[in-house]
């Protein structure tokens, strides 16, 4: 038995940490809101400088073809310091399913671009006034000859650290199927406002954009879901590492700020409510190592776990940021202090490609729950 | 058991209403709620309103006739509140001034401190803040470490208020300061009628994390009273402070009536928006958690409902009213937590971009000021507990 | 504005009160626990005399014809020393349905008998492995000339008190339909076990047993929601004096048990604790007392009120009877206290007629929150 | 990552099974897993189960060979803990004298106690009570009452002691008594080895919520122990307590399993039983709670493993395993409260007309006291808060 990231994970990890800390921690973050992007572009290609955008990425496309476990720290690490960027998307869903369902020519042609830092990705996904896996979108792709062409108007595209590729979601004969449009094939971009100012989701609007089919026609949703088992694993990491640094920070202050001449950390309202972040952190942790480790090796209940992870992290995630404000009293409702950044982005991942409740009937269903047994029992209800 | 209005609150009511039809700023009612950006022009149409409430006799319902009041009923001042709330009337600029600072003088004030400031509290000539907490003083004011000092005659003051509201635009300070460091802590602290436009007074807007600019740091060096601005007496002030809350007789009315109004909006939201060609309120476990909502926030608006009804039996509020603002406080930051929850992704959008133009998302943040502002749930319930259940003194109290 | 009960209400309060206290408290539900049903027996018969059977009984039988408000303060006081009895059933349930359906030959012939006290009533409505409301149920009703004969089972029949009428609920021509069932009719009478030992739930079996229809046939379902509304309005009552005596024996309790060289209710775990119990109380309590008065004047909102007010204090009270064994640490669990009671009574309460689930649904029904309305905005979920 | 068993582990799992395959009580497995009910049944029951797991080898896996045990491997120990779990082995009547007596006696017993004790301990001749709590002594444990004092060469001890488990099946008791008043509360507690068949001990079951009676009230009348039945040094006891404490590494592995397993048997009794004829699971709101409970439960167990791997890799504990107990009592009642929901009215039933043969009722009421026991959850909480997160100490602490 052993249930802890290894000795070269941690060391990445350190490694990680100190760059980000050395760029100023939330201070990036803080710069994107400011509208400065700049920051946040050096960081990422500093964190391709160290390797992570090769870590996912298949080693015949000169990545390092690493699995789950070894983007745990790095999103542990960014999601410490709500760094602004497309890394997980990118990483963690643009690449597993190019990985999992591009040709070679497309993964010869995409991949090394990822691994190396040169090229971010996104997922245009989303459209106005349906849910998460609709009948159908209204987005759509004709196939002509050879090529498809894409027109509709997607949402809420992240597209903050201008990625040049767009993973597209559109009905096409077969029904909902993924395809490969690149950035300059947009007609329009439109910056939505945004809850989470480090974030910056768009509408894009395509018309008869040039794009490559990815994988069967048919089964965008299909991928899209296993492929979400990477993403969420990566999104739960995130999570971690933003509720670590808060539990961090809210404990420092209860020891030092004084009210009724105590630490305010000496009154139970407070020290238990910093013992419930930090049982919900150790949790959250767990359940997301676990999925890691199971999505890296197939493991049976990987869609369990994952989801597991996902629903309990979600929550979690939302009331710490949302304890830690309280307990820092006035000013932690101060736009001054990070709470509030660590509360905005929790809300935004919240509902990011599923909810709570989605999670949950996603393990339900994984757990074999539903199959019919014989009632041995009846009760009244 | 009676919810009926009388027929002379009802015609209350009713000249409050037709008043308000015709004073509010223009196209209020239909929805034109926006306030000017600029400090003076925000403070300009506040100020204005302010003067229109007293010129049609709307600014201090509950002070007496001889003060320029209408000496209101406590039921009609609830009414006022919740007829305010229902038309969503622009900020009272002057709150402070009138319910805290003029009844206040009205009780221990000296003649000369009642002819300075109550008129000029209920035209709205003089803008009151309030000005107690402290960085180091937050939950506990007796901690106040800004001092004054008698020389030559003066009180010379210096320190640091925080969360002082509307501090931006006030003329006066309802300030706490240190005049004596014995025995106890809540002793020698003095409360000061303080002019705020002095060179030893400065004053720095505090950026909310929803992005507002509701409350300021106060800076005092070397800043100037008198005498004559001390309320009550020198090291007194404790007992000033207590008399002030026990002027409060309406509770928490209009954040009662605010919340009810907010559960209507998420509700509407819940019936209104769709998914999937859906409402959203289609889905189980919104309805269900819309309805535990509602049975959650009728029964804060009941409780207080019971509250008033003692306060008007027994003529003075019992302890229990200090269950509606813990009650108020969390339900607003639950309800508003539900109405982003539904909205799925869509949520994170703000302002124009967001359903109901991010009303939401908007209240959503300003929710997690109200369980610290007033005194944070922590301090509510020690205090309910040690006052209303008799349980032990807390550490350090 | 007037949000209180009446002075009499609160001297009837008053009465029962000293009454039930005099009897020795919980000492009457021990009593039953324990085999003896004497002294519940005894109680009910007092009761009775002080006239609360003869309170939601209309005055032409021989009863007061007051509302659910007067029944208020009885059902606060019963609830506190959770008195064992068919005083509920009778009063909040069969009463009403008699009343409000029945022929005035039904009327004539047991309203009296309830308003003296001298018969307690009881419902026969559940069945093994059905919901509350299915679609139908097993046990039938047949027509035969100008009267019926009932056969099926019932179960978690209230027994208890010894009802000498049961109304049943039974599938009829025109659907599922009440009978009035007079006690000696049952083939059986099968005691169940019951978590809450102060009850007596049974099994109940007919045979072609003679069944009296009261009112119309088919109606069955919706007679038995109307009745519900005041049934239920007195159960949260019930639930509402089981809170008010577990927060008072909390504080107390609080106040005189030291640890750590301190009154346990001094730390902000305990006393908070029992503050949020103070919360919920009260809360509850001005739901019920608005839901008697909804119910008493026949107000608009009032299925909201009722069911708000249930779905609320049902699990509140579960809550804060959970919460004072907690408090109490070791002594709590054990028997000798009368924590344990209060929590298998809010149990044994929890889902009797309707679940909390079921109450949030007709509260969400009757604010007309499904009434479909024009879509001004689509989000994406 | 790994999260396999090395082979020599499966090979010892596999022993044990096929050991308990055979050795069980008859019908065990097959789930005739009644205890008797008369005391002496009861007793002659579990002493003969504690007699064939000596026999076996299996009774204190974890002791060195000299003292007969298996020097079993942390992880052989938790394997050990999951398979009695699995076959829902009875109750280890000899557990205090296996887990905490011999252990301790082991480090810092007298060569005469180890003589004494120890092999009676391991066969189960001598089975062992713990006399910690008293009624006034409950989560401090420092305000003990319980006096031994020494006369004419004896030690008196006067005292009653409560929550004393198997005490009336026990023949000696690891007995905490003040033997001095001086200094810190701490101080001047004694542990003594008393032999609990003598007059001045009287044994009464304490009645439980959930009608059991597991627990006893000892009361001490005189009770005598001499010199030699001292642990450690007189007035040392709390040291002895704090080095018994350090031998448990394995934490609290059976009841990790046991939650697994409780949870594993209400997700089959959501998907077996049926209302109206579909298992309830199909209920949305019913399959989200399971859900939510899936991944806490399965969050608790793995927040275990992350504690095991820990004490592995650094050969003892780390301060997170106190994180465990509260997790897991917690989930307990959690789970059991949602078990009683979903059943409906049908989940007021008890015994043999309940669904699953009410073991769920019954386990719903045990859960009470597992927050309660071992530590409440409030000093669970106040020991994580300043051991692990470094928050101030509580009042009185």
């Amino acid at each position: 038995m052993d249930f802890s990231l290894n000795e070269e994970q941690e060391l990445f990890r350190s490694a990680v940490r100190k760059y980000l800390k050395d760029l100023g921690g939330t201070g990036t973050a803080r710069a994107t809101i400011r509208g400065d992007d700049e920051p946040a572009r050096a960081a990422a290609s500093g964190l391709a400088e160290m390797g992570i955008n090769a870590i996912p990425v298949p080693e015949q496309q000169d990545g390092l073809g690493l699995g789950a476990l070894d983007l745990v720290p790095v999103f542990e690490e960014t999601g410490r310091v709500l760094l602004p960027g497309l890394q997980l998307e990118t990483l963690a869903l643009a690449v597993p399913l190019i990985t999992n369902y591009g040709t070679e020519e497309q993964k010869k042609r995409w991949l090394p671009l990822a691994a190396s830092g040169e090229s971010a990705f996104s997922v245009a996904w989303y459209e106005t006034g349906r849910s998460l896996f609709p009948e159908t979108f209204a987005c759509t792709a004709t196939r002509i000859d050879n090529r498809y062409e894409l027109s509709g108007v997607k949402t809420l595209v992240p597209v903050t650290g201008s990625p040049d590729l767009f993973i597209v979601g559109a009905e096409a004969p077969g029904g909902t199927s993924l395809f490969l449009v690149e950035a300059s094939e947009a007609a329009s971009v439109r910056p939505l406002s945004c809850l989470d100012e480090t974030q910056l989701p768009a509408e894009l609007s395509f018309r008869n954009a040039h794009a490559e089919l990815l994988g069967e026609p048919g089964k965008g949703q299909d991928m899209l879901r296993e492929a979400l088992l990477h993403f969420n694993t990566a999104l739960v990491s995130g999570m971690v590492g933003g509720m670590d640094e808060l539990v961090k920070i809210t404990a420092e202050y209860a020891k030092i700020r004084v009210q009724f001449n105590q630490p305010i950390g000496r009154f139970q309202a407070i020290k238990h409510r910093i013992v419930d972040m930090k049982l919900d952190l150790e949790t959250a942790r767990s359940l997301s190592h676990y999925a890691a480790w199971a999505v890296e090796t197939g493991a049976d209940d990987r869609i369990a776990a994952v989801h597991s992870a996902r629903s309990f992290a979600s929550r979690a995630y939302i009331k710490a940021a949302g304890d830690s404000i309280q307990i820092h009293g006035g000013i932690g409702f101060t736009e001054e202090l990070d709470c509030h950044l660590y509360l905005k982005r929790a809300r935004y991942w919240d509902h990011y490609f599923g909810s709570v409740r989605d999670s949950r009937k996603a393990a339900a269903g994984s757990l074999g729950w539903h199959a019919r047994q014989t009632a041995d029992a009846a009760p009244v209800s | 058991m009676d919810f009926t209005l009388t027929k002379k609150e009802e015609a209350f009511r009713d000249e409050l209403r037709s008043w308000l039809s015709v004073n509010l700023p223009e196209g209020w009612l239909e929805g034109k709620r926006t306030l000017p950006e600029s400090k003076e022009a925000y403070s300009r149409f506040l100020r204005d309103w302010q003067r229109k409430l007293y010129e049609g006799g709307w600014a201090a319902i509950s002070w007496p006739e001889a003060y320029g009041g209408r000496n209101a009923t406590l039921m009609e001042e609830i009414i006022y509140h919740q007829e305010m709330v229902r038309v969503k009337s622009p900020p009272l600029v002057n709150y402070v001034g009138i319910h805290m600072v003029a009844p206040t003088l009205m009780q221990m004030g000296t003649d000369q401190q009642k002819e300075a400031y109550i008129e000029n509290i209920l035209t709205g000539n003089h803008v009151w803040s309030q000005g107690y907490s402290e960085p180091n003083a937050g939950s506990d004011l007796t901690a106040i470490e800004t001092a004054a000092v008698k020389k030559d005659g003066r009180w010379i003051i210096n320190g640091q208020k925080v969360w002082t509201s509307f501090a931006h635009l006030a003329d006066r300070c309802f300030l706490l300061a240190r005049t004596g460091q014995s025995g106890k802590k809540h002793e020698g602290i003095t409360v000061f009628l303080l002019d705020m436009n002095q060179e030893g007074v400065e004053t720095r807007p505090i950026t909310q994390m929803d992005g507002r600019e509701e409350f300021n740091e106060v800076y005092l060096t070397d800043a100037i009273a008198h005498d004559e601005d001390i309320v009550g007496e020198e090291g007194k002030g404790w007992s000033v402070l207590i008399a002030l809350m026990l002027h409060e007789r309406s509770g928490i009315a209009a954040e009662v009536f605010t919340l009810e109004q907010q559960f209507e909006e998420v509700a509407e939201m819940a019936r209104t928006l769709t998914s999937d060609g859906k409402p959203i309120i289609e889905d189980p476990f919104i309805e269900d958690g819309l309805a535990d909502l509602y049975a959650r926030i009728s029964g804060a608006r009941l409780n207080y409902y019971r509250n008033i009804t003692h306060t008007l039996k027994n003529g003075k509020p019992g302890p229990e009213s200090s269950l509606d603002k813990l009650l108020v406080s969390e339900l607003g930051k639950e309800l508003f937590d539900f109405a982003m929850t539904i909205q799925g992704h869509a949520g994170v959008l703000a302002g124009g971009d967001a359903p109901f133009d991010g009303a939401m998302q908007h209240q959503y943040l300003a929710s997690f000021g109200a369980t610290i502002g007033g005194g944070t749930s922590e301090v509510q319930r020690n205090t309910i507990g040690e006052r209303i259940l008799g349980l032990p003194k807390d550490l350090g109290r």
